[in-house]
């Protein structure tokens, strides 16, 4: 629908326009004085960041792949921007999130943040939009490496704002794990050019299986992987993750969730499927640590006593499943991998939106102040009851969706009934720890001393975002098809190669 | 000729890094590295005439003012332990 | 000119010439890639094991200096000048294309060097000390 | 730094010239070596010195901090805006060709305001910093010196 | 030789426990690698290491410096204990000396890098941009996205700082 407003003229500029508004609004953003109009002007570009990727998504789907020669230089020698269904779909995901995360937490970021440092924050966050949108849309290795490095950055500092002095140190720690490994995919890259003479995907693509130089392009696979791996929190690269998730301020911790790691995952699978195209490779490394990751990670979320916490342990859980899908290799499960990216953004974004709420009001993220909560707060948990059942993967909400999907891939490429046992047990494990905590806010009973009835549910606008989230994993659930129509596309859009 | 120029500044840089490495005061250390900055500049010169580049004097110059800035940077924190506004010194210790 | 035909076509003079290694051409032989390589690991070993959280940023500096000698090392064309177009004919020029790619990652270096430090100034304000040793030890009294 | 009379002189000497050097590198980027940013690097090291010998608050009086905020955001939008401004003409982004009429021409004046670009904004933020880490009084104690 | 300067300088910074020292060892490795990449035709490059690694990575470390310690302790942490990140290193090491043994010759001419898209730029830059730099032709020009990814980082690294330490925003925290 959008595709017909638009003149043409600017249709053909879309690609860049995704990523060039919210660039150009970072620096515009830095010279308002007031945090509510930095805040307001940032909404606005991440709505028209949206409705561009959209339009983008749907143009993709009408006419297959755009590709944009930056600076008008044909793609070898010039940087190409290539949108496909599986990029268009990231980032459709990313400005969408950013969008909500930005709507739902003007309250929050008010007693987050110092009001001074508002314009800067949002032009950090805009500046973290554009570098997330920058890597998805890339058709260049080494422009996705600068783009991923803008976006950890201004991630670096943001995840710092937080008010804890622990948001310092999991930043630092970030920082460090987060550069080593940039640093480790541009030497990958490097090895990559070194073999082929070439940084764009596509020309890489057909260059490297006439390269005679095998041992440096896999030692460019391993980097890459291991690289990316660290900046997708794939176990056991993840220990970065837990303490980012916890200190980070809520608006930041939503949108982390939503979004960075499945940019990097993305991005891991482009280089996989696309470029290396050796998937069974990958798949015989991955698949094991993905294994592990999903067992570990929800064992130690079921030991945990912050919220935060056990939702960050979650996520290196989830991840684990997408990388499992991932490993699979077969175009059903890629389309699974994709499915399970967006339900659990869904999922995720829900359920720290509804945290962000209730930490708000209670100011603690400890699940022992958190009893019995939902008297005072209904709205809020039941938020946070549907994310979780998404989470799970419940019939009828989006996320069985997707592990539906996933347990159909299993079957249809491996028969393994070993592998879907894992992934049922796994999704018991989740099923407790999701239990461990509703259990708490429903049942639990206040202690004395927390003073929990003159609670107040959340702030309106924060709690409506939070309810249309958990609306959508209802709707999605009920309505399955178009989500699997567009994790089916990004699915052959990355196995059928450029 | 110039070659032979370039080696004997690089002979002549050995002792500097060995007085940087050993110090033992941090005198010697600021001292090291300024001498030593200026020896790059003058290698970075005769590079120029190796290569029959002029434009690599620029980089000469360049050297000379970043180990000037960075040498004054050294030496203030050294004396007064900030970049920024000088505190008063401590009694008995003005120069 | 393009760079194979310069050399198959047997332009020998400037070849023979180029043979007469200068001594910087000669400092800079074959055995860059294993410094780089080594001076990669010194960095890395520095980063990881090293609780002083400024050390850890030089360390990540090293690391990433490092990685750019790898860099230029691959660009590096025997015999090759400075990539700025001469007027004298035949010139081979190194390949410029490392350089430009280079010149961004030292960028990327400086800019994450910057906000690392501004990291440690806050956290030596927030626990008094910037040993990550220190640091895990006040956390865990914390929490 | 009130008696160090020599390093003050030399200083006040310097800056201009190190300005006039700044400006060369940065134009004279596209002959030989150097460009925007390491343009702006030698601008923002004149002020650093100036910052070193004599106190920053004496800087800020001619250069606020509100203006770096806001020069390191116009350097941005200048080099996106040039990118935009080709888009508007016609090509696509960053493409100068049509900035002029003759593409070389174009690709002249692009390359000139996108590296004045870079180097506005590289020596605001370097300049910035450095304040950010002279501005506050050591805190180092003399023993631990 | 001058690999030598480099690994020794390295070392320097890996024992020395005085952090003074060690920022001045970290300028001085910048400059030797300066060298090192200017002996390798890369000017701008070198030009561009030197400002950053000696001048401005040093004026910042000593800032930090100002502001945190001077000393570093001793490690606390046994040899034992330091064995997995020398394992970590040296896999990593042992996995790019790996790919070097297959690497093309260096210096090469006809290596895949050479061949495939430099010379594009080395022949058409006199004609498309007219500009005697290929460096800055490149730079500027057909990677400008590259180069404005690169000044957007410059920007966010400076609104990260300013958002840490306070820069003009809030100035009473000056302890």
């Amino acid at each position: 629908m959008f595709v017909a407003i638009l003149p043409a003229a600017l249709l053909t500029q879309l690609p860049i326009l995704q990523v060039a508004i919210p660039l150009l609004a970072a620096p515009v953003c830095v010279l308002f004085r007031r945090g509510r109009w930095a805040h307001d002007f940032s909404l606005l570009v991440t709505a028209i960041a949206s409705i561009i990727s959209v339009a983008l998504l749907q143009f993709v789907f009408n006419g297959g792949v755009i590709s944009y020669a930056l600076g008008g230089f044909a793609p070898p020698w010039g940087i190409e921007y290539r949108i496909d269904s599986a990029n268009a779909v990231i980032l459709l995901l990313v400005s969408v999130s950013g969008f909500l995360a930005l709507l739902q937490s003007r309250a929050s970021i008010e007693t987050e943040i110092p009001e001074q440092k508002h314009p800067l924050f949002y032009t950090a966050f805009l500046l973290c939009l554009t570098g997330l949108l920058g890597v998805a849309a890339t058709g260049d290795a080494f422009n996705a490496f600068v783009f991923l490095e803008i976006s950890s950055l201004a991630t670096y500092a943001l995840v710092a704002m937080g008010k804890s002095p622990r948001a310092l140190t999991a930043a630092f720690r970030y920082l460090i794990l987060g550069t080593i490994g940039a640093s480790t995919f541009v030497i990958g890259v490097g090895l990559l050019y070194m073999a082929t003479g070439t940084l764009n995907m596509s020309d890489l693509a057909t260059r490297i299986p006439a390269s005679p130089h095998h041992a440096v392009i896999q030692a460019a696979f391993a980097l890459i992987i291991v690289g990316l791996g660290l900046k997708a929190a794939i176990f056991p690269l993840h220990l970065w993750l837990p303490n980012v998730y916890t200190f980070a301020p809520a608006v930041v911790t939503t949108f982390l969730a939503a979004t960075a790691t499945k940019v990097a995952l993305y991005l891991l699978a482009r280089f996989v499927f696309v470029i290396f195209e050796d998937a069974s490779f990958a798949g015989t490394l991955l698949m094991p640590l993905a294994l592990l990751a999903m067992f570990l990670a929800s064992l130690a979320a079921l030991q945990q006593g912050n919220v935060k916490r056990i939702l960050a342990y979650s996520s290196i859980a989830q991840i684990g499943y997408m990388l499992f899908a991932l490993a699979l290799a077969s175009t059903q499960a890629v389309a699974a991998a994709w499915l399970l990216i967006l339900t659990h953004a869904l999922a995720k974004g829900g359920l720290f939106m509804a945290v962000a709420g209730i930490a708000l009001q209670t100011g603690s993220s400890n699940l022992d102040d958190w009893k019995g909560i939902a008297k005072q707060m209904p709205w809020s948990a039941a938020v946070m009851v549907v994310c979780f059942l998404s989470l799970v993967g419940v019939p009828l909400t989006a996320g069985f969706v997707a592990k539906w999907s996933l347990l159909s891939a299993i079957f249809s490429t491996s028969e393994s009934i070993i592998l879907a046992a894992v992934v049922a047990g796994v999704s018991l494990l989740t099923l407790l720890y999701a239990g461990k905590v509703l259990e708490t806010v429903y049942l639990g009973t206040p202690d004395e001393q927390n003073a929990t009835a003159n609670l107040r549910e959340a702030p309106l606008a924060m709690l409506l975002v939070a309810l249309l989230v958990a609306a959508m994993n209802i709707y999605f659930g009920f309505n399955g098809t178009m989500l699997s129509d567009l994790s089916k596309r990004a699915a052959l859009a990355l196995l059928s190669g450029f | 000729m110039l070659t032979i120029a370039s080696l004997l500044l690089l002979l002549a840089a050995v002792p500097t890094l060995v007085r940087l490495l050993r110090g033992p005061t941090l005198y010697d250390r600021t001292l090291a590295t300024n001498v030593f900055g200026t020896m790059t500049t003058l290698l970075i010169a005769l590079a120029a005439f190796i290569f029959e580049r002029a434009d690599l004097l620029d980089i000469a110059l360049l050297y000379a003012l970043v180990n000037f800035v960075g040498t004054i940077a050294i030496l203030k924190f050294f004396r007064y332990r900030t970049l920024g506004k000088t505190p008063p010194l401590p009694p008995g210790e003005e120069s | 000119m393009n760079v194979t035909e310069l050399v198959m076509g047997g332009d020998a003079a400037l070849f023979m010439s180029g043979m007469n290694a200068h001594l910087l051409d000669f400092l800079a032989s074959g055995y860059n890639y294993w410094m780089a390589v080594v001076l990669m690991m010194i960095g890395f070993y520095i980063t990881l094991t090293r609780s002083n959280l400024v050390k850890k940023i030089i360390g990540l500096n090293l690391f990433q200096t490092a990685m750019f000698l790898l860099y230029i090392s691959i660009g590096n064309v025997a015999n090759g000048t400075v990539p700025i177009l001469t007027d004298k004919p035949g010139a081979l020029y190194s390949n410029p294309l490392p350089h430009v790619l280079i010149l961004t990652a030292i960028v990327v270096g400086i800019a994450t060097t910057a906000l690392g430090l501004a990291l440690a100034v806050r956290i030596h304000e927030a626990y008094g000390t910037i040993e990550e040793d220190e640091i895990l030890d006040a956390e865990a009294g914390d929490s | 730094m009130q008696h160090h009379l020599v390093l003050r002189v030399i200083a006040k000497l310097l800056f201009a010239p190190i300005l006039l050097f700044a400006f060369y590198v940065q134009f004279h980027g596209d002959f030989g070596p150097g460009g925007g940013f390491q343009a702006g690097l030698i601008f923002a090291s004149a002020f650093v010195l100036h910052g070193l010998l004599f106190d920053v608050s004496s800087a800020r009086q001619f250069l606020p901090d509100r203006l770096l905020q806001v020069g390191a955001a116009v350097g941005v939008l200048l080099y996106a805006g040039t990118g935009l401004a080709s888009v508007l003409l016609g090509g696509n982004f960053l493409d100068y060709d049509h900035l002029a009429e003759a593409p070389t021409s174009g690709q002249h004046l692009g390359i000139i305001l996108v590296e004045a670009g870079v180097g506005i904004t590289v020596a605001c933020v370097v300049v910035m910093v450095f304040r950010a880490f002279a501005d506050h009084l050591p805190c180092l104690r003399e023993q631990d010196w | 030789m001058l690999f030598a300067f480099l690994i020794a300088t390295a070392l320097g910074i890996a024992y020395l426990r005085h952090l003074f020292a060690v920022v001045m060892l970290a300028g001085m490795f910048s400059l030797l690698s300066a060298l090192l990449l200017l002996s390798m035709d890369a000017a701008d490059v070198a030009f561009t290491e030197a400002a950053v690694g000696a001048g401005i990575a040093t004026i910042l470390m000593l800032g930090a410096m100002a502001l945190t310690e001077r000393q570093e302790k001793p490690l606390k942490s046994s040899m034992l204990k330091r064995l997995p990140a020398l394992a970590v290193a040296g896999s990593f090491g042992a996995l790019l000396i790996y790919a070097m043994f297959d690497a093309p010759p260096f210096g090469d001419p006809f290596a895949p890098a050479q061949v495939h898209v430099a010379p594009y730029y080395i022949e058409q830059t006199a004609r498309e941009i007219d500009v005697p730099n290929l460096v800055t032709a490149i730079l500027a020009s057909y990677r400008g996205f590259d180069t404005l990814g690169e000044v957007v980082v410059i920007f966010t690294a400076g609104i990260g700082v300013a958002l840490l330490l306070g820069g003009f925003v809030f100035r009473e925290r000056s302890k």
